[in-house]
C-alpha cells in the first residue's frame, strides 16, 4: 500500500487503548545506494521542534522554565507502527513501552 | 488567525474610517488655507510650474469648501456660524482669485489675494483655537 | 577590490533605496503633526532593519540559502503559503503604492493627473525588469535615488534644534491625539522594516555569488547603509516638522508633500522633491516587483535570475510582468496612492512576525549556519522591535479606524 | 537522515543542475510485514495544494484535467534515481523528458516569447 508522507504529518496517533499519543512529526529514515527505508517515527510536540532544528533557540528557555516536558519526543520503531489506516495511525505496543529520545 | 486579521483589517478599514471631528475639521481648514498661502510663496519666487500652483489652489478650494460646508452643518457650541460662514466665503473667494491669476501668469495682481490671505488664516487659526478651547 | 567596489555600491543602494513613498509620506506625516516626537520609531525601525538586513545577507552567504528557500524547506509548504499570501498581498500593495509616487511626482511637473501616468510607468518598470540585469537595477536605480540627499541638506539648512531632536530619540507620549500618534509610530516602523527589501537583498546575495568571505563587508554595508537611509527618513521628518507643522499643514495630499523643501532651499526645492519621489520610488517598484517574483519562483524551487533572458526563465518573467500590469488598474481608476501607502505600511507592521518569527528561527538554525548562527544581540533587538510593532499596531490600527 | 527535514520541499534538480522544482510529496510503501520504504518523490500541483487542504488539493486536479500544459497527474521519480541529498536533491535524470519543466516552457511559448526582446531569438 503506498502511503503520502506529506500527509502523514500531523496526523495523530492512537495507542492500543485508543488514546491519543500524539502527532506524527518526522520520519527517520535509513538510505543506502538506492533504496530509503523508513526507521522509525517521532511523535509528540517537540518533534517539531527536531524537524524545524529550533533546539538552539528552544534548549536554553526550555531548561530556564525546567520545562522538562519539552523534551518529550518518542520515537517509534517502524515495528511498532500499525499504518492500515494511513489517516488514523496505531501503535501497536502499550503507551509505556514507548521509548524518548534526547 | 493571521490570515483571518489580514482580511478583516482591510475590509473594515475600506468600509469606513472614523468620521473627524468638528474640531479636527477646523484644523484641517487650516491645512487647506496655509497650503494656498505656502503654494502661493513659492509661486511668487518662481520656484514651482504654474500648473502644479493652480492646481493646488483650486484644490485647496475645493476642499475648503468640502470640509466647510461639513461643519456649518453641525457647527461646535463655541462656534460663530454666520461669521464663520463668511471668513470662509471670502477665503476661497481670494484663492479662486489667486488661482485665476497664476493661470494668466499675472504675478502683480496676484500678490492681492495672495497678500489678504494672510489675514483669513489668521482669522481661520482663531476659529479653530476656540473650537480646540471650546472642547 | 571587487569587493570594494560593492560595498560602496551596497552603501549606494541603501541611500537610494531606503527612502520610497513610504518612508517619506510617514515620516512627513508624522513630521507636521507631532514635529520631532515620532524620531525615536524611525530610530527603532532603522536598528530592527539593519540587523535583518545583516541576517538575510549572512543567510545566503553561508548556506547558499535566500530566507524564501529555507522558510519554504523548514516550515514546509502550508505555512509557507500563509506567508506567502501575507507578504505578497502588502508588498502587492506597496507596489501599488510606488508607482502611484511616480505617477505624483510626474503630476506635479508636468499637470497632468497621476491616473494618466499609471500605465506608462509600470509599462517603463516592466521594460527596465524585461531588459535590464541586475546590476543595472541595483546600481543604477539606487545611484538616481542619491538625489534624495537632498532631504538631508535641507533638514541641515533649516537648523534644527538639535537637543530636541535628540531627545526625541526616545519615545514619549504626546499631547494630541493617542491614537493618531500610535498608528504614525506603526507605520514608520512598517516603512522602516519593509520586508521586501529583505528578500531582495538576500536574492542579490545570491545573484551576486557570495560566500562566508563576505560576512564583514556585508556587516559594513548593513550597518552603514540603513543608517545612512534611516537618517534620511529623519531628515524628511524634521523638514516637515519645521515647515509644515507651525503653519498648521497636514500632508494628507502630495501637493502638499511637495511644498516641503520650497522653503529651505527656495530655487530647487520643488524640483529635488519631484525627482527624489520619482527616482526612489522608481527604485522602489522595481525592487518590490522582483521581491514578489523572487518569493514564487524561490518557493516553488523554479529557475530565477534576472541575469538571464526571459525566456529563459519564463515562469519568473511571467509573475513580474502579470504583477507590475496588475499594480497599474487600481491607479488607472484613480485610487488615492497616499491611502494605499499609509495602509499598507501599518499592515507591514501587523503582519511581521509572521514574516519575521520564522526568519528568526532559520537564523538560529545550525544545520544553515553552523558557527555563523545569530548571537543573543541579533536575536533579542529583533524580536524585541518585532513585538513592539506587532502590539502598537494591533492596538492602534482599531483605534485609529473606529476613533480613539 | 530525517525524511520531512531534509527531504520534503527542498529543491530538485536534475543531472544537468537545471531546477526542478520542489519535493511536493513523498510515497513510502507500507506493507504487512516489511520495513516501510520511501519509493517515490512527487513532484506537481496537486500533491501540493493537497497539503493545505483536500478540498484545495481536489480543486486543483480538477482544473488540471480541464487546463493546463503537458501531462495530467503528478510527476513520480523513483528514489533509485536520487543521487545526493544535501542543499539540493540532486536526481538522475532530465527535467524536460520527465514533465518537470512542462509549465515552463508552456509558459514561454505561449506568453514570454510572444513579448519581443524576451531573448529566444537570439539562439534560434
Amino acid at each position: 500500500m503506498d502511503v503520502h508522507v506529506e500527509l502523514l504529518l500531523g496526523t495523530k496517533v492512537r495507542d492500543t487503548d485508543g488514546n491519543i499519543v500524539g502527532r506524527i512529526e518526522e520520519l527517520r529514515v535509513d538510505r543506502d545506494d538506492n533504496s530509503c527505508r523508513v526507521e522509525s517515527y517521532l511523535i509528540g510536540a517537540s518533534a517539531v521542534i527536531e524537524r524545524l532544528s529550533a533546539w538552539t533557540l528552544i534548549r536554553p528557555v526550555a531548561r530556564a522554565l525546567h520545562a522538562h516536558k519539552l523534551y518529550q519526543v518518542y520515537d517509534v520503531r517502524w515495528q511498532d507502527m500499525d499504518l492500515s489506516d494511513p489517516a488514523r495511525p496505531k501503535l501497536r505496543i502499550a503507551r509505556s513501552d514507548l521509548r524518548h529520545v534526547k | 488567525m493571521r490570515l483571518k486579521r489580514l482580511v478583516v483589517v482591510p475590509l473594515v478599514m475600506a468600509i469606513g474610517c472614523k468620521p473627524p471631528t468638528p474640531a479636527e475639521q477646523l484644523d484641517s481648514i487650516v491645512s487647506w488655507v496655509s497650503t494656498a498661502k505656502m503654494a502661493g510663496d513659492a509661486w511668487l519666487r518662481h520656484t514651482t510650474p504654474d500648473k502644479y500652483t493652480r492646481q493646488t489652489l483650486e484644490l485647496s478650494g475645493q476642499m475648503l469648501l468640502e470640509t466647510g460646508s461639513q461643519v456649518l452643518r453641525s457647527p461646535p457650541a463655541t462656534l460663530d456660524s454666520a461669521a464663520f460662514d463668511r471668513a470662509l466665503t471670502s477665503t476661497r473667494f481670494n484663492i479662486a482669485e489667486m488661482a485665476r491669476f497664476v493661470e494668466e501668469k499675472d504675478a502683480g495682481r496676484f500678490r492681492q489675494p495672495w497678500d489678504s490671505l494672510r489675514i483669513y488664516l489668521k482669522t481661520m487659526r482663531d476659529f479653530s483655537a476656540s473650537a480646540a478651547a471650546g472642547k | 577590490m571587487k569587493k570594494i567596489l560593492q560595498l560602496s555600491l551596497g552603501i549606494v543602494t541603501s541611500v537610494g533605496g531606503f527612502l520610497e513613498i513610504g518612508s517619506v509620506i510617514t515620516a512627513a506625516q508624522a513630521g507636521a503633526q507631532f514635529g520631532y516626537k515620532l524620531l525615536w520609531a524611525i530610530l527603532l525601525g532603522t536598528l530592527c532593519l539593519i540587523f535583518l538586513v545583516e541576517m538575510s545577507g549572512r543567510l545566503a552567504a553561508v548556506s547558499k540559502h535566500t530566507i524564501v528557500d529555507a522558510t519554504r524547506e523548514r516550515f514546509g509548504f502550508p505555512f509557507f503559503f500563509i506567508v506567502l499570501i501575507g507578504v505578497v498581498l502588502i508588498a502587492f500593495m506597496v507596489l501599488v503604492a510606488e508607482l502611484g509616487g511616480i505617477g505624483f511626482g510626474i503630476q506635479i511637473l508636468t499637470g497632468v493627473g497621476f491616473p494618466w501616468w499609471a500605465v506608462p510607468v509600470s509599462l517603463l518598470v516592466w521594460l527596465l525588469m524585461w531588459k535590464g540585469t541586475f546590476g543595472l537595477i541595483e546600481n543604477g536605480a539606487s545611484l538616481l535615488g542619491l538625489v534624495t540627499i537632498s532631504f538631508l541638506v535641507s533638514a541641515l539648512k533649516l537648523h534644527p534644534d538639535w537637543s530636541s531632536a535628540a531627545s526625541s530619540l526616545l519615545p514619549s507620549m504626546p499631547d494630541g491625539d493617542k491614537a493618531r500618534y500610535g498608528f504614525l509610530a506603526v507605520s514608520i516602523l512598517g516603512a522602516s522594516i519593509s520586508p521586501y527589501l529583505m528578500y531582495f537583498y538576500s536574492s542579490g546575495a545570491i545573484e551576486d555569488k557570495w560566500d562566508t568571505t563576505y560576512i564583514p563587508i556585508n556587516r559594513f554595508i548593513a550597518g552603514l547603509g540603513m543608517t545612512f537611509g534611516g537618517a534620511l527618513s529623519m531628515a524628511v521628518l524634521v523638514v516637515a516638522a519645521l515647515t509644515f507643522q507651525p503653519r498648521g499643514i497636514q500632508v494628507d495630499t502630495f501637493p502638499q508633500a511637495a511644498l516641503m523643501m520650497t522653503t529651505a532651499l527656495p530655487r530647487w526645492g520643488f524640483y529635488l522633491f519631484a525627482f527624489s519621489m520619482i527616482f526612489a520610488c522608481f527604485g522602489a517598484a522595481l525592487e518590490v516587483s522582483l521581491a514578489i517574483a523572487y518569493f514564487f519562483s524561490q518557493g516553488f524551487g523554479w529557475n530565477w535570475s534576472q541575469d538571464i533572458k526571459p525566456s529563459k526563465n519564463s515562469r519568473f518573467a511571467f509573475i513580474y510582468t502579470l504583477i507590475i500590469l496588475l499594480a497599474a488598474i487600481p491607479l488607472v481608476f484613480g485610487i488615492d496612492p497616499i491611502k494605499v501607502t499609509v495602509l499598507s505600511m501599518a499592515l507591514t507592521s501587523a503582519t511581521l512576525p509572521l514574516a519575521i518569527v520564522p526568519f528568526l528561527l532559520l537564523m538560529n538554525d545550525p544545520i544553515y549556519l553552523g558557527k555563523y548562527r545569530n548571537g543573543w544581540i541579533s536575536n533579542t533587538v529583533v524580536s524585541i522591535v518585532v513585538v513592539i510593532s506587532f502590539v502598537l499596531a494591533v492596538i492602534s490600527i482599531p483605534l485609529q479606524i473606529i476613533g480613539g | 537522515m530525517h525524511l520531512v527535514r531534509d527531504v520534503l520541499d527542498k529543491k530538485l534538480t536534475d543531472r544537468e543542475n537545471c531546477p526542478m522544482g520542489r519535493v511536493s510529496g513523498l510515497l513510502m510503501r507500507v506493507s504487512e510485514t516489511g520495513q516501510p520504504r520511501v519509493t517515490h518523490i512527487v513532484i506537481g500541483g496537486a500533491t501540493l495544494w493537497m497539503r493545505i487542504h483536500p478540498v484545495v488539493g481536489r480543486l486543483s486536479s480538477r482544473l488540471r484535467k480541464l487546463w493546463g500544459p503537458g501531462r495530467r497527474e503528478a510527476i513520480r521519480i523513483p528514489w533509485s534515481q536520487v543521487q545526493t541529498v544535501g542543499r539540493d536533491i540532486k536526481l538522475d535524470c532530465k527535467a524536460r523528458d520527465i514533465g518537470a519543466l512542462d509549465w515552463e516552457i508552456w509558459l514561454a511559448r505561449n506568453v514570454i516569447e510572444r513579448i519581443p526582446g524576451s531573448g529566444s531569438e537570439e539562439e534560434e
